[in-house]
């Protein structure tokens, strides 16, 4: 039903395959941006399968399955897993797609250094996980608290992964921010003000910049811990008067942040969808953008909203529970907005569209029982138990996970040239989303009744054991409707409908070139003269009271003077917004590509084996100090090379 | 980050501004977090430590007693007295040094900007001098070097005075503090290495001017962050 | 036989009601707290840890402030979905030309402005009475409330008396109608006490110290469970408590009897495992104090209290807990123990090492539950099992496959039983079953 | 592209950087005549900070704190603007960096509070 109403464009093209080395070499950030996805896909189903098990020695109480031990590392790294290797990138999959596509760019600002994020999060991500099939996988939380991570009360290496593993994916985030806050503010084409991006990529440029600021405290906490562990510091340590609480303000002060980071792309991917949707420019467009960053800026207020037991005064508990309380404002603008875009439109209920309709509804009960911890007082009741585990499922999953299955389900005929299965999809959805609340709702009993988090094991007769079993089921049937996804997945990338452009009929850039774009995205940089620039073209009445703009033009004429020319963009380059349907080669038309190159990769390794040396600094110094070296050494000469090479 | 090779304006940007220059402010931004959280943990934890050496107080190590003046601890036995840690005069002279390498720094950068403006033949020596982009990188590299040194000089006497990073709460955050600042500092003289390198392969000119900008953006903000250190941790007792 | 007596009085067996109205009359406003506690009872039996049933002012405050909350956000949530809902549904595709809604096609500033203010007006509301409790519920504890000290180990926990200098592991004793305020602190990592009808959580932070005070002025007379909320390791699941709430001059006897030193009782019937089974005789009659070492224990009041047991009928259910013993583990039945010689070779062995008996000048250790009535304990291992010989003797010979332990904790000592720990099996200084029986039966004495 | 309502004429370019001028990598940047007063003033405040540590009565009043506080402030100040350029170079870069600066600062600040380091 979806390419009913999509006006065709081009005979559809067959989407080139590419090998194994074009994969380790590409820069190209349509490339990346897949193996992104694919990684974190894979990540997403292994945190899922961590979280069945735990499910299932929760089933009943005094459950046997797993032991404590193991339970314990489950925990830590299902949270670990879903929040840094499987949510960040996902939406990292979707920023590298997408925004240079929305823009109206070629490619990001500094390709390889993209390529190098991504090499990093994939070495990363495999050696935080390796540990779990020896079961030595750390097993501190994913807040990883202190004293109870120091080498005193964690002798074994399960915390040493965790340390070094955060450590080096926070550098792919990081990396990764650089990039993509500069590519969005230099890289926009003529005409696309700020106030004329999409709100994918607004709220994608505000989460750069709560990486950027965030994740530098993180990295200075886990120094700290790593300084302790592997150095006899005295940060965190009992005896020398240490202070716990630093830790956990320094975390949390990344952490809430951290959490924004987790939502604000899932908002910005159904701010797409909505409108393309419900045949409407999304409402309120300049409210949502101010709102996404009001969230963010808070977002630096409100961390010590996650301490509220550990008795920090009633002035300071006073000042977080307003601050935390102030964010219901923006989200919830956010979410009528949306409601409102759907209002007097003509609403299409792809699977896409339901996700999304979904999150609007699920995402508001998270945050609802968010602001019901937002009181400390009240808190002191629900903190450390499922009554959390509740909400933060339902911001996480019914937020964030549904938010990035409405965008796999949008966008998959423009990253692959094929049509997602709807049919399949329907029934994922359906199935999906009576699961995630049968598995989720429930331990908002469970937790009121008294239920205490990251337990293995209650006994019986406390009142939990019909709530604990409806999540168990809900779990198992999370397994299988994701199973259904999976394979809706593989089988329409194999033989799913051919994709035209824009299969949606959406308003926005990258819907107006072929899907799969071909690899210089445009042949000719559209000059932008409004919000939705597509729909000027196939649909001026839906965008005829939204301002439009010479602008675009104006921009061209200035930048296609003398100067620009100079800087190796020519009139040709640009024109008048416009569709493109033929695809030829980036020599046809004479565009610069970057080089393919593997540098990026070989550095990432290095770094990962350096760092990776220090496990073995108690037990072997030769082998530690031969692996730093072996690491910085490769590390260094590929910078040096990569440095050196221009990119094109 | 990206290839230092010139091809400085060669895209097309929507500010007209380099994409370099715009990452290396996003990256300075997220050091002003990276240097906060150190800081704060310095000082959070100022006072704390269960046992001395302190930064400016006398200490007994039989005692523990903790004060202000050597006199404080008239009867602690000798041997046992641990004077303030903090060595002023040195790191004054090193914090002007560091202030000086950000003078020759932007003359650096100055002189490889104005490359290709010709030198008027009546020109004084110093005017000449002004417009030589080597010397003022030699300049830059040997105080950021000297700065190095007084810090190598200041930790092992530290070391020697019973101050090492495993001792107390002091140690460790003000070891980790500087000891950040000062591989920033190091990164920095490598970076400017290599630029003289290339000064000296091919000259620098005003097609280079982004990329020399670029570090020198780098090393005033490495300066800038001392410059807080020297009076929160070092003068305010 | 008085304290039988007593215990069986109809006095006692008093709804709390009863007992208000011998409380100051600022308590009286409890009263229909009471009631309310008394609607819910059913409700309690069978959800023994709700948060839903407040016993003390300081969980008035929170469950009202929750009750706030809950109505708004109900509120926030219907009006929301209903909406949506309705959005979805008017304007689902239908057949026929699509002509948009003029004045809400791409934004509407009055509609925008309103649901900017409602919320931040319906926030204000939740705010006031949220910033009030906060500072009600963290005011200074008044004088007269009964210090206990709460101290975090991993995995149990120690609770002092310091107003009468005497020290329980795991039970702690709180008297109905008077404030207590608790001052935690932990040995280890961070651990976060909590009894859900009592009180809210209070972390037990490392290096600091934290005080949480409530008065369970409408609280039953019985038992509550506790449990430990910060993850703090491989036992955090196991790290329970129990909360006696029991009239004041219930909780007066009993504190008189924890005075004392330990002497052996006459052996009691074995501790039942299921509730109200046992008769109130369990406690020993006639039971005389020993006059040798009152040491460290301050002056006694007189009377000297008989030993004190609480009343088994009045131990619900959800009290005892029925976690499974590995099947692997035994321990011969019908291996009766000698107490006397259990003591004996308790004083020899490496219990006293970590276990302090007061009135036994061997046993000093600090590291592990103080043992000096822990004959009169419901629950051993922090509340993971019943109190009752062959659990004591099980826990004795295999703590270690009981429990998920540590170096430090509680060793193997069962004589050829495997330590999963030091990964090795125990013979020297290893216990017979003879000898953990008649140690269970010392230990079992000490009512 | 039909339609431009002249009324809707640069309705929304509000927060634009777009329209800055192209030509920002020819600013022009001072020169040795400002360079060495910036470098005098920035020594001449350190040597006052110096002597003012070594005034046993000054470091004793309730003014030590704040103006040592102030100096390296009008220093970190001076340094930024002059040596980093920001008082001449695009408007962008003084966003990008005062805006994480002021953020810093701020959890800077309330960290302090939190650990009691100032007077709540
Ligand atoms: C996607 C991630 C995400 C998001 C978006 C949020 C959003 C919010 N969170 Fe949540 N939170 C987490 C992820 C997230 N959280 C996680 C992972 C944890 C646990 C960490 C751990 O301990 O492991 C946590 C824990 C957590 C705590 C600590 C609880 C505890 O440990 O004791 C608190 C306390 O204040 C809190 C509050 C909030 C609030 C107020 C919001 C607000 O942003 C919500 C705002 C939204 C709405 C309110 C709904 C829409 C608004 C309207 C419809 C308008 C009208 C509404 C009102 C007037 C109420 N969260
Ligand atoms: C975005 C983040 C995210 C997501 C999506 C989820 C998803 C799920 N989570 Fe959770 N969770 C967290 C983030 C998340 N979680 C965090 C941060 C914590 C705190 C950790 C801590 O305390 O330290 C936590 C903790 C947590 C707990 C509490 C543990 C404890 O405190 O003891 C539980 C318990 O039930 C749980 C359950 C689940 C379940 C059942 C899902 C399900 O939704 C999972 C659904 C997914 C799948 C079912 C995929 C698996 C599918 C397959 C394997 C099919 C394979 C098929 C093929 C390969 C063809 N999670
Ligand atoms: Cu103690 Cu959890
Ligand atoms: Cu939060």
């Amino acid at each position: 039903m979806a390419t009913t109403t999509a006006p065709t464009f081009a005979p559809p093209v067959e989407r080139k395959r590419y090998g194994i080395m074009d994969r380790l070499t590409t820069v190209d950030h349509k490339k990346i941006g897949q193996l992104y996805l694919n990684t974190a896909l894979f990540f997403f189903l292994f945190g899922g399968l961590e979280a069945v098990i735990m499910r299932w020695q929760l089933m009943t109480p005094n459950g046997l399955r797993v032991s404590a031990d193991t339970f314990n590392q489950l925990f830590t790294m299902h949270g670990t897993t879903m929040i840094f290797l499987a949510i960040m990138p996902l939406s990292a999959a979707f920023f590298n797609f997408l925004i240079p596509l929305q823009i109206g760019a070629r490619d990001v600002a500094f390709p390889r250094l993209n390529a190098f994020s991504y090499w990093v999060y994939l070495f990363g991500g495999i050696f935080i996980t390796l540990p779990i099939f020896w079961l030595g996988a750390p097993d501190g939380g994913w807040f990883a608290y202190q004293p109870l991570n120091t080498r005193q009360f964690s002798p074994g290496h399960n915390m040493d992964f965790w340390v070094l593993g955060i450590q080096i994916l926070g550098i792919s985030s990081l990396a990764a921010a650089f990039n993509f806050a500069t590519t969005i503010i230099n890289m926009r084409a003529p005409g696309m003000t700020l106030m004329r991006m999409p709100m994918f990529t607004w709220m994608s440029f505000v989460v750069q910049w709560l990486i950027i600021l965030a994740f530098p405290v993180i990295t200075i906490a886990l120094f700290f811990l790593q300084f302790d562990r592997f150095f006899g510091t005295t940060f965190y340590s009992l005896s020398a008067g240490g202070d716990p609480l630093l830790w956990q303000h320094l975390f949390w002060v990344f952490g809430h942040p951290e959490v924004y980071i987790l939502i604000l792309p899932a908002f910005g991917l159904v701010s797409e969808v909505l409108p393309a949707n419900s045949r409407k420019p999304l409402f309120g467009y300049p409210v949502m953008v101010y709102s996404g960053i009001l969230i963010g800026f808070l977002g630096f207020g409100v961390w010590a909203h996650h301490m509220f037991a550990v008795g920090m005064g009633p002035i300071a508990d006073t000042v977080f529970a307003l601050t935390t309380m102030v964010i219901a404002i923006p989200t919830g603008v956010k979410i009528l907005n949306w409601i409102f875009t759907m209002w007097g439109g003509q609403i299409r209920f792809t699977t896409a569209m339901k996700f999304a309709i979904a999150l609007v509804a699920m995402f508001t009960i998270g945050g609802i029982s968010g602001i019901t911890h937002a009181s400390p007082p009240s808190d002191l009741q629900q903190t450390d138990t499922y009554y959390i585990v509740a909400h933060f499922h339902y911001v996480l999953y019914g937020g964030s996970i549904l938010g990035i299955f409405a965008g796999i389900y949008h966008y998959f005929p423009k990253v692959y040239g094929r049509m997602m299965d709807e049919r399949l999809g329907n029934i994922h959805f359906w199935l999906n989303f009576i699961a995630f609340n049968l598995t989720f709702f429930p331990m908002h009993f469970a937790g009121m009744l008294g239920m205490p988090r990251r337990i293995y094991t209650y006994d019986s007769g406390q009142g939990w054991d019909t709530f604990n079993m409806m999540s168990s089921i809900g779990a198992y049937m999370l397994v299988v409707s994701t199973a259904i996804f999976v394979w809706n997945f593989f089988k329409s990338k194999r033989s799913g409908a051919v994709a035209p452009e824009n299969p949606w009929d959406a308003p926005t850039l990258e819907w107006s070139i072929p899907s799969p774009p071909p690899e210089y995205n445009f042949a000719q940089i559209p000059m932008v003269t409004s919000r939705y620039p597509l729909w000027d073209l196939t649909h001026p009445e839906r965008t005829a009271q939204i301002p439009h703009t010479a602008v675009g033009h104006a921009d061209a004429q200035h930048r296609t003077g003398e100067h620009v020319t100079a800087s190796g963009l020519h009139e040709s380059d640009i024109a008048p917004m416009h569709i493109e349907s033929e695809r030829k080669t980036a020599e046809e038309l004479g565009i610069p590509m970057p080089h393919p190159t593997i540098k990026p990769l070989w550095t990432a390794l290095g770094i990962v084996v350096m760092l990776s040396g220090l496990l073995f600094l108690a037990s072997n110094k030769v082998v530690a100090f031969s692996l730093i070296a072996v690491g910085a050494a490769t590390m260094i000469y590929f910078i040096y090379n990569w440095l050196t090479t221009p990119v094109e | 980050m990206e290839s230092h090779v010139a091809h400085a304006s060669h895209h097309y940007t929507s500010t007209g501004l380099d994409s370099k220059k715009i990452a290396i402010w996003t990256f300075i931004g997220s050091e002003c977090m990276l240097f906060a959280s150190l800081i704060s943990t310095y000082l959070i934890y100022k006072g704390r430590s269960v046992t001395g050496p302190w930064p400016h107080e006398w200490w007994c190590a039989t005692t523990n007693q903790v004060a202000a003046t050597a006199a404080g601890l008239a009867n602690c036995p000798a041997g046992q007295v641990f004077k303030p840690i903090l060595n002023i005069p040195i790191t004054s002279i090193s914090t002007f040094v560091l202030l000086c390498s950000s003078l020759a720094m932007v003359l650096a950068l100055a002189a490889v900007e104005n490359r290709n403006r010709p030198i008027a033949p009546n020109a004084t020596a110093w005017q000449r001098a002004l417009r030589n982009s080597k010397l003022w990188l030699w300049m830059t590299c040997i105080m950021g070097a000297t700065f190095l040194g007084f810090q190598a000089y200041e930790f092992t006497s530290f070391v020697h005075e019973g101050l090492s990073i495993r001792k107390n709460l002091f140690g460790s955050s003000f070891f980790t503090l500087t000891g950040f600042h000062g591989t920033h500092v190091t990164v920095g003289v490598i970076w400017l290495g290599s630029l003289l390198a290339i000064d000296y392969k091919r000259g620098l000119g005003p097609k280079d001017a982004l990329q020399v900008d670029i570090a020198a953006l780098y090393w005033h903000f490495v300066d800038v962050v001392w410059i807080a250190i020297f009076t929160l941790i070092y003068l305010i007792k | 036989m008085r304290a039988v007596l007593r215990v069986a009085s109809p006095l006692d067996s008093l709804s709390p009601q009863r007992m208000h109205l011998r409380l100051q009359p600022r308590q009286l406003a409890a009263l229909k707290f009471g009631a309310f506690a008394l609607l819910l009872l059913a409700g309690c039996s069978e959800y023994p840890n709700t948060t839903f049933n407040p016993t003390s002012e300081f969980n008035r405050e929170s469950t009202s402030l929750w009750n706030t909350l809950l109505i708004w956000g109900t509120i926030v949530f219907v009006i929301v979905e209903a909406i949506l809902v309705y959005t979805i549904w008017k304007y689902r595709r239908r057949p026929g030309p699509y002509q948009p809604d003029e004045r809400m096609l791409h934004g509407n500033t009055t509609l925008e402005i309103a649901w900017t203010i409602l919320p931040a007006v319906i926030l204000a509301i939740i705010a006031v009475p949220t910033v009030r409790a906060i500072f009600r519920t963290q005011a200074e504890a008044p004088a007269t409330a009964l210090k206990i000290d709460v101290i975090g180990h991993q995995w149990w926990w120690e609770f002092r008396y310091p107003d009468y200098g005497f020290t329980t592991a795991n039970e702690v004793y709180i008297p109905i109608g008077r404030p207590v305020n608790f001052s935690l602190r932990t040995v280890d990592v961070i651990h976060s006490s909590w009894i859900p009808q009592l009180g809210g959580k209070r972390d037990l932070v490392s290096n600091r110290t934290n005080y949480l005070w409530f008065t369970p002025d409408s609280a039953d007379y019985t038992v509550y469970n506790g449990s430990c909320n910060e993850y703090c390791g491989a036992s955090h699941a196991n790290m329970r408590f129990r909360a006696f709430t029991l009239p004041p001059e219930e909780f007066e006897r009993w504190v008189a009897h924890q005075r004392q030193p330990a002497a052996i009782q006459a052996p009691a019937t074995p501790a039942p495992t299921t509730p109200a089974s046992a008769p109130a005789a369990a406690t020993a009659p006639n039971q005389q104090v020993a006059p040798r070492d009152t040491q460290a224990t301050p002056a006694l009041p007189q009377p000297v209290a008989a030993a004190y047991e609480f009343p088994r009928e009045r131990v619900p259910q959800h009290a005892m807990p029925n976690t499974p013993v590995p099947p692997d583990l035994t321990f011969p039945d019908g291996l009766v123990g000698d107490a006397e010689r259990g003591r004996q070779i308790y004083s020899r062995s490496a219990c006293i090492g970590c276990h302090k008996i007061n009135g036994n000048p061997m046993s000093m250790g600090v590291t592990g539950p103080d043992l000096t009535h822990v004959g009169s304990r419901l629950t051993i291992g922090s509340g993971l099992f019943p109190n009752d010989t062959r659990h004591m003797a099980l826990w004795i010979k295999n703590a270690r496959k009981m429990k998920p332990l540590q170096f430090s904790s509680m060793p193997t000592l069962g004589k050829g039983e495997y330590d999963p720990i030091s990964k090795i099996v125990i013979n020297q200084g290893g216990l017979s079953d003879q000898e953990i029986a008649d140690i269970v039966a010392y230990l079992q004495a000490l009512k | 592209m039909a339609h431009e309502p002249a009324e809707h004429h640069e309705h929304d370019t509000a927060p634009s950087i777009v329209a800055a001028e192209a030509h920002t990598d020819h600013i022009e940047h001072p020169e040795w005549p400002t360079y060495w007063k910036v470098g005098l003033f920035l020594t001449i405040i350190t040597v006052v900070e110096v002597w003012a540590y070594y005034i046993p009565s000054f470091v004793a009043s309730k003014l030590f704190v704040p103006s040592l506080l102030i100096m390296s402030a009008v220093k970190f100040a001076t340094v930024v603007m002059f040596y980093m350029h920001l008082r001449y170079d695009h408007k962008l870069f003084r966003a990008l960096f005062t805006g994480p600066l002021l953020i810093a600062v701020a959890t800077l600040i309330g960290l302090l509070f939190l650990f009691a380091k100032i007077a709540a």
